[in-house]
């Protein structure tokens, strides 16, 4: 605690100059059920600045960013935009306020194309009709100003989540704000795509829009803040200039105590083969998909974000259809037709849509964890909520899950639900843990207790594959990491041979595609649409 | 200040390799999606539909005559004015079981004034009309504002609009209108019958409500996403008491349309319709998750139905079998749409 | 009777009815006529409407005998729910009155049964208008509800008359459900299908009335268009040519007479009510529908 | 076989002063969430409830009598016997048009083979139930194979089944049946009637199945999100096959209680029911988009439509008077009802 304390005290402080200009939060505080979150926070947002908001998940980020945005009302504290009040009874009037919020959890209407998803709320009209050249043209424009090539034309369904990221940026650009909240933006995004965002922020700020950064890759917060903001549990434990604070301090204030990186190699496999892929192909999405996981192997998926690897992890675990290829488990073929045969032929997948395909937001952690396992669970078919509860408990501390499992999953904070998402998948010991993305939107040490799970269960004998974008996450885990482009597999390197320019070279490599990646719609097998999935 | 600003364009830090990668990706995919977007335009049902006149045109001679066709058109006006509604209400997410019964009220309600009230037919017309918005206004507030589902708010009013529809001459029909009132449903116009034009109108103007307009265009929105449309500063609440009144005074012209070929108001007429209109609106392959039908669909299940209907009469089929023929049908033209089989549940 | 109930009715008496629905004239003209009666007599009324559900309407059998009520004047919705409604009567020993509808023989007992004879009714209207076009020709029926009582009488008496007219032919046969736009969109459709048509049978005056308007509009004419009921609105359209006849029946009249029977029982004096009481149906054509006032049929009420 | 039961603790880093740090906050929401979970257990409508039966209760002398209720329970029976299968299905987010009219095929086909095709009773009774079965049967397939939306499914068996049931005999009804099953809806046991005893025991295994057997419990997760579902190994298609024929089954249950208390099968029994049904379910809060509702907010939803019609009878009020009334306090019962109107939209 007292390093937090003199750390506070040798920030500089912002409102200290008594100057008005600027989005200014004084005291926000809030409580859901009684239960405070937000104990008066203050936070300056100076016009042509980038504060950068840290903090363990739950800690009260996206809270924050929410009252901020007229989302969420806060119970206490006021707000000024340059010595105004500014109080927003509802999104709207934060908008009209010229504030943006680019939301933690995806929000899209798959239905609409990506142009309207972008000008939703405003669509320009000539003479009393939408002008639907002008948004389609906008809408590329500010698509490309993230990096994005997706037509602005198609609907948004079928998209991947980091398409919609992208999408979901290019939005709030469209506004024209004079502050915008970037709640993680990065978690859904590769790293030429964070590139993309950087360099926006970059000339966001030189035209004086004020900025809030919410990440927690510290580097990145490292790379775009000016000022960095810490908040634990609710309250304000830290404000420095950027460049006068170390990643480890910034650590140190988010936790409240010592925090070490264990930076540990994993230790050497078995040589029994826990998962043998062997010329998986599914028509238009992938080919030749060919590798082996031992026993006790971290194997991981790299590759630039729509390289096919959500593609292929998705097809092990029988959520998608082969069109050829054998997969054999420990040695036994298996047939996998559907996400149960992979079940029982023990291949779990957390999967990266976390909100669309992990978990059922509006039923309790305990349910979500116990989804798959209830009928192992039961005794005579009889399952009880006991028996629930405890499983789930005994996950929430073997994961150390901060928050209630007995509320709806929804209202736990992104990392939380992260680890509930997880612990759904290690209540019965799989054969094959495959992770997608498996720390997207978790904080420092909840990504320290992932890492050393995910090496825990492969020191017991699991095969485990980890798809990353984020490459230090994938370079640190694996024994050996497979690179993806275009839907094709390019190489599988040893540890030694990963470095992180060997895959990026490799994940580039520019290899046309004969087929368009689009997933065959008129096919047979049912596409996938990440926001709203549908029956099978 | 225009963020997109072409000269600042922001430097793009070493990208290039990775997009020029997918460039001919997405052109290839651009043609494939071009071709999809078209035959997206196409509802899927039409088939069904063209399957079922084919049948038809060989199984009775009298099927394809102008004159048959002109009557179909008018035999499926009510029906069709209300299934206009319908589609907006379940583009939302909503629902609404209340058409029927405003149907009634509406006419009722407007004969009533005319006839037992002694006011000018106008004025009881108008007031006839706003009768039904008056209760889409109320399915409006008890969704937007009272937060009732849909379902329960209008069986609510669909229930209080039949009883008071009855209550107001003890079930006994009101009859004799002004003959221009009448002429309105037996004068036709170029060929075509006044009310047939009346229901492409509305259909037409809808249609360009709902493609042009953002208020219109917002409905998919809405129903595509309630919480984006919200965040999105859509006024929601609005659009759905605006969308839920206009159903109202749309089932309120469907119920001029009965009085006016009847020259009778009746206050049970439209009862057994509301089946049929959500039937129409859910074959023309809108989702009742809601943002998701179109008007195009929404008149090819109409056809659906009114042709269907009018061949079952001009084959005539026994009358026990017509229910077993409709739903096997019915069954039969959705499953071959595709595309709407697979986006839905 | 069980026993006298406290209500506040004018002599502490109370008459239950259980009637099929308060929208079909019919019903709502025959429970006018029992209103009139029992206030004459000095007698209370429940009235209770089934709203066309069956089920529902055995429920409501059960309530009035739950309120104790002294004698039941029952409109079935159907004859199965006339044989469950006469059955919980008859257990809890309530008198029961049995209006237009009753339980096939042998199920149950009735104090009275009043009637129109729905199947001698359709058999003489077919006939007359079998014998107005010569006795042969193209003809077709609109039906009620399919399984309806009223529906399957009168189907069964056009049919006794059709044997006897082997030149008749029922070139098509819809159900329009006792609905008018329902019938005027099935006519449109049989017009167009049968060029040489020459009568519409409608089960129900309103059938009949939708049929002929589609006919006016169609252009048609020189065809028949009868129709069951003999609603004012029907003897209006008779006499305007728009359609040739209907039957009329006497709903207002059989209300009166139940309730003056059930005071009678209520009173002791029930013994010589008659079991079966048929009530007259009136053919009335063009020729005679200026003699006939259709406040006699359905009560001062209709207009 | 666990792996948290294994010693495989992965070092966590030193997170104990962490933990310490929330204990106190989740100890003090303990004692607001059983409060909390104690009030989510009281099904919302129940207030509703109450209040309509205090209000009877003063209304009436003979509402609150033993006799009364008892006959409350038995006129709600076939209602209540579909409502459950009208849960699961809506819980599952689907929904099933088809109920009354397998009510009526069911009885019908059951009465035609005993009385006309001459089986023995008994195997004429299992037939029913199965034609009950395999309507919903092809309900389940249409909706989980052939992925139709579930309102058209069932729009198409709907009809076809009613089409079907009046073409076993032209529309006639069917009497004559065995002593024993026509005193099963006229015997009480311990003075309930034995069909109540029916409904109560099939809403209590049905309760038990959702609550306490996994694969009633997936239903849940199959209506909350399909793909999260299907994703977790659950057999989402089997579920809703199963689902829809157990809701065809007890169709077909209630179609032989209404055949043994009227002891006559009728062709258009039922008809009428099907808007009840889904009322009673929706007024009970469950929500038609799926995975929430509960068998005890159902059976509450129940006893209100099954209170309000009798309390309308004991009261005397005017028939065409009593959609209004009906109409208004089912609004009302469910604008009390808090929690649910928070839910959903
Ligand atoms: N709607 C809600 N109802 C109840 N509790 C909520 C709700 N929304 C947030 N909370 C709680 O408020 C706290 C702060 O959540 P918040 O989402 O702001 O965290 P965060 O800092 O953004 O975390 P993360 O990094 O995981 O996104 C958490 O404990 C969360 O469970
Ligand atoms: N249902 C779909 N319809 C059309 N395109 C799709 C669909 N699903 C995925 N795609 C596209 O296919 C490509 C491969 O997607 P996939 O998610 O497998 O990539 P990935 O390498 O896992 O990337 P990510 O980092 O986003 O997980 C992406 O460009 C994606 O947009
Ligand atoms: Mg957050
Ligand atoms: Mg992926």
């Amino acid at each position: 605690m007292t390093v937090v304390q003199t750390l506070a005290q040798t920030t500089y402080d912002g409102q200290a100059d008594g100057d008005s200009a600027g989005l200014i939060c004084t005291g926000l505080s809030k409580s859901y059920w009684g239960i405070p979150v937000l104990k008066g926070v203050d936070i300056t947002l100076r016009p042509g600045s980038v504060v950068g908001l840290i903090g363990e998940n739950g800690a009260g980020k996206s809270t924050t960013s929410s009252i901020i945005a007229g989302i969420v009302e806060a119970n206490g504290g006021s707000m000024t935009i340059d010595g105004v009040p500014y109080e927003p009874a509802r999104p709207s009037d934060a908008l009209k306020n010229g504030v943006a919020l680019i939301h933690q959890e995806i929000r899209m209407v798959p239905e609409l194309s990506v142009a309207e998803n972008i000008f939703i709320g405003r669509l320009p009209r000539r003479r009393g009709l939408i002008d639907r050249n002008r948004i389609n043209d906008e809408a590329r424009e500010y698509l490309e100003l993230v990096g994005s090539q997706t037509d602005p034309r198609r609907p948004v369904a079928g998209l991947s989540i980091a398409a919609q990221q992208e999408i979901e940026i290019a939005r709030a650009l469209s506004r024209e704000p004079k502050y915008i909240i970037f709640d993680e933006p990065s978690a859904s995004l590769g790293q030429s795509e964070t590139q993309h965002v950087f360099a926006q922020i970059a000339a966001l700020r030189q035209r004086g829009v004020g900025i809030v950064y919410i990440s927690h890759r510290l580097e990145e917060i490292k790379e775009v803040a000016d000022t960095i903001v810490c908040l634990r549990d609710g309250a304000l434990v830290g404000n420095w200039p950027a460049n006068g604070i170390t990643k480890d301090e910034m650590v140190k204030a988010m936790v409240g105590r010592d925090f070490v990186f264990s930076h540990r190699a994993p230790k050497p496999a078995t040589d029994e083969i826990a998962l043998s892929v062997t010329g998986l192909s599914k028509a238009g999405v992938f080919e030749g998909i060919d590798f082996d996981v031992r026993r006790g192997e971290i194997f991981g998926f790299a590759g630039l974000v729509g390289a096919g690897r959500t593609e292929v992890v998705r097809t092990i675990a029988g959520a998608d259809q082969a069109d050829a290829g054998k997969i054999s488990v420990r040695g036994k073929v298996v047939y996998i037709k559907n996400p149960r045969s992979g079940i029982d032929a023990g291949i779990a997948m957390v999967p990266e849509d976390r909100k669309g395909q992990g978990l059922n937001l509006d039923r309790t952690g305990a349910e979500n964890i116990t989804l798959p396992w209830e009928k192992g669970l039961s005794s005579a078919g009889i399952i009880t909520k006991k028996k629930v509860t405890a499983t789930a408990n005994k996950l929430r501390d073997f994961l150390d899950i901060r928050g209630r499992l007995d509320i709806p999953v929804g209202s736990l904070s992104g990392g939380n639900q992260q680890k509930v998402l997880l612990a759904k998948w290690l209540v019965n010991e799989p054969k094959v843990l495959i992770l997608d993305e498996p720390t997207r939107g978790v904080d420092v040490g909840a990504k320290m207790t992932i890492y050393e799970t995910i090496r825990a269960l492969a020191e017991t004998g699991v095969g485990v594959i980890v798809v990353s974008s984020e490459l230090e996450e994938v370079l640190g885990l694996s024994h050996r990491v497979l690179v993806m482009s275009g839907g094709r597999q390019r190489a599988i390197l040893d540890r030694a041979e990963a470095t992180p320019e060997a895959v990026m070279a490799l994940a580039l490599s520019n290899v046309p595609r004969e087929a368009p990646l689009e997933s065959p719609i008129d096919g047979e097998e049912e596409f996938r649409t990440p926001i709203r999935m549908q029956e099978n | 200040m225009a963020i997109v600003d072409r000269n600042v364009t922001p430097p793009r830090p070493d990208s290039t390799p990775a997009h020029s990668e997918i460039a001919p990706r997405s052109a290839a995919s651009g043609n494939t999606s071009r071709v999809r977007q078209i035959m997206s335009q196409i509802p899927g049902p039409l088939i069904g539909l063209i399957v079922i006149v084919v049948a038809l045109s060989f199984l009775s001679p009298y099927f394809l005559t102008p004159r048959n066709l002109l009557n179909i058109l008018s035999q499926v006006s009510a029906v069709g004015v209300m299934s206009v509604g319908a589609l907006l209400i379940i583009l939302l997410g909503g629902i609404d079981l209340s058409v029927g019964s405003v149907l009634a009220l509406s006419s009722m309600s407007m004969a009533a004034m005319y006839k037992m009230a002694g006011w000018p037919f106008e004025v009881a017309l108008v007031a006839g009309l706003l009768v039904g918005a008056l209760v889409g206004l109320i399915n409006g507030i008890l969704t937007a504002y009272g937060k009732l589902q849909p379902f329960i708010a209008t069986l609510a009013t669909m229930s209080a609009a039949a009883g008071l529809a009855l209550f107001i001459t003890n079930g006994n029909p009101i009859t004799g209108f002004p003959d221009w009132f009448v002429a309105i449903t037996a004068t036709s116009l170029l060929g075509i019958p006044i009310e047939g034009v009346i229901l492409v109108a509305i259909f037409a103007i809808a249609a360009f409500w709902l493609k042009f307009r953002p208020s219109g265009r917002a409905l998919y929105a809405i129903g595509g996403n309630e919480e984006v449309a919200r965040l999105s500063g859509l006024p929601v609440r609005r659009a759905k008491i605006l969308v839920y009144t206009i159903a109202g005074i749309l089932a309120a012209v469907a119920g001029l349309l009965v009085t006016s070929r009847l020259d009778s108001a009746q206050p049970t007429a439209g009862a057994a319709d509301l089946l049929n209109v959500i039937a129409v609106v859910v074959i023309g392959g809108a989702s009742l998750a809601g943002g998701s039908g179109s008007l195009l669909g929404t008149f090819v299940g109409l056809l659906i139905i009114g042709v269907l209907n009018n061949g079952m009469s001009l084959l005539n089929v026994s009358a026990n079998l017509q229910p077993v023929v409709i739903g096997a049908v019915i069954a039969a033209a959705v499953l071959t749409d595709r595309k709407s089989s697979r986006r839905h549940t | 009777p069980t026993g006298a109930s406290g209500n506040d009715g004018d002599n502490g008496q109370t008459i239950g009815i259980a009637v099929a629905d308060q929208k079909s004239l019919f019903y709502v003209a025959a429970v006018d006529g029992m209103e009139q009666a029992a206030d004459e007599a000095g007698y209370k009324l429940v009235t209770l409407s089934a709203n066309n559900n069956s089920g529902q309407q055995v429920n409501q059998v059960q309530d009035l005998i739950t309120q104790q009520v002294d004698v039941i004047i029952f409109i079935a919705q159907d004859a199965t729910s006339a044989a469950a409604g006469v059955k919980l009567a008859n257990d809890a020993g309530v008198p029961i009155i049995a209006v237009d509808q009753k339980p096939e023989s042998g199920k149950g007992k009735l104090a009275t049964y009043i009637a129109t004879d729905s199947v001698a009714a359709a058999e003489k209207l077919c006939t007359w208008m079998f014998d107005q076009f010569g006795g042969a020709g193209d003809i077709a029926i609109l039906q009620g509800p399919l399984g309806s009582t009223a529906e399957l009488q009168r189907s069964e008496g056009c049919a006794n008359a059709l044997a006897n007219y082997p030149d008749v032919n029922v070139v098509a046969q819809e159900s329009a459900g006792w609905d008018e736009t329902k019938a005027f969109t099935a006519a449109q459709n049989i017009l167009t299908a049968n060029p040489n048509l020459k009568a519409i049978f409608g089960e129900s005056d309103a059938m009949a009335l939708g049929a002929a308007k589609a006919a006016k509009q169609e252009g048609r004419t020189g065809l028949f268009f009868v129709g069951i009921d003999g609603f004012p609105t029907m003897f209006t359209a008779v006499a305007d040519g728009l359609t040739q006849a209907t039957m009329a029946q006497q709903p207002y009249l059989m209300g009166q007479l139940s309730v003056q029977d059930a005071v009678k029982i209520a009173e002791g004096n029930g013994d010589d009510i008659p079991e079966l009481q048929y009530q007259d149906t009136v053919l009335v054509t063009g020729e005679n529908v200026a003699d006939n006032d259709p406040a006699k049929f359905y009560g001062p009420d209709f207009k």
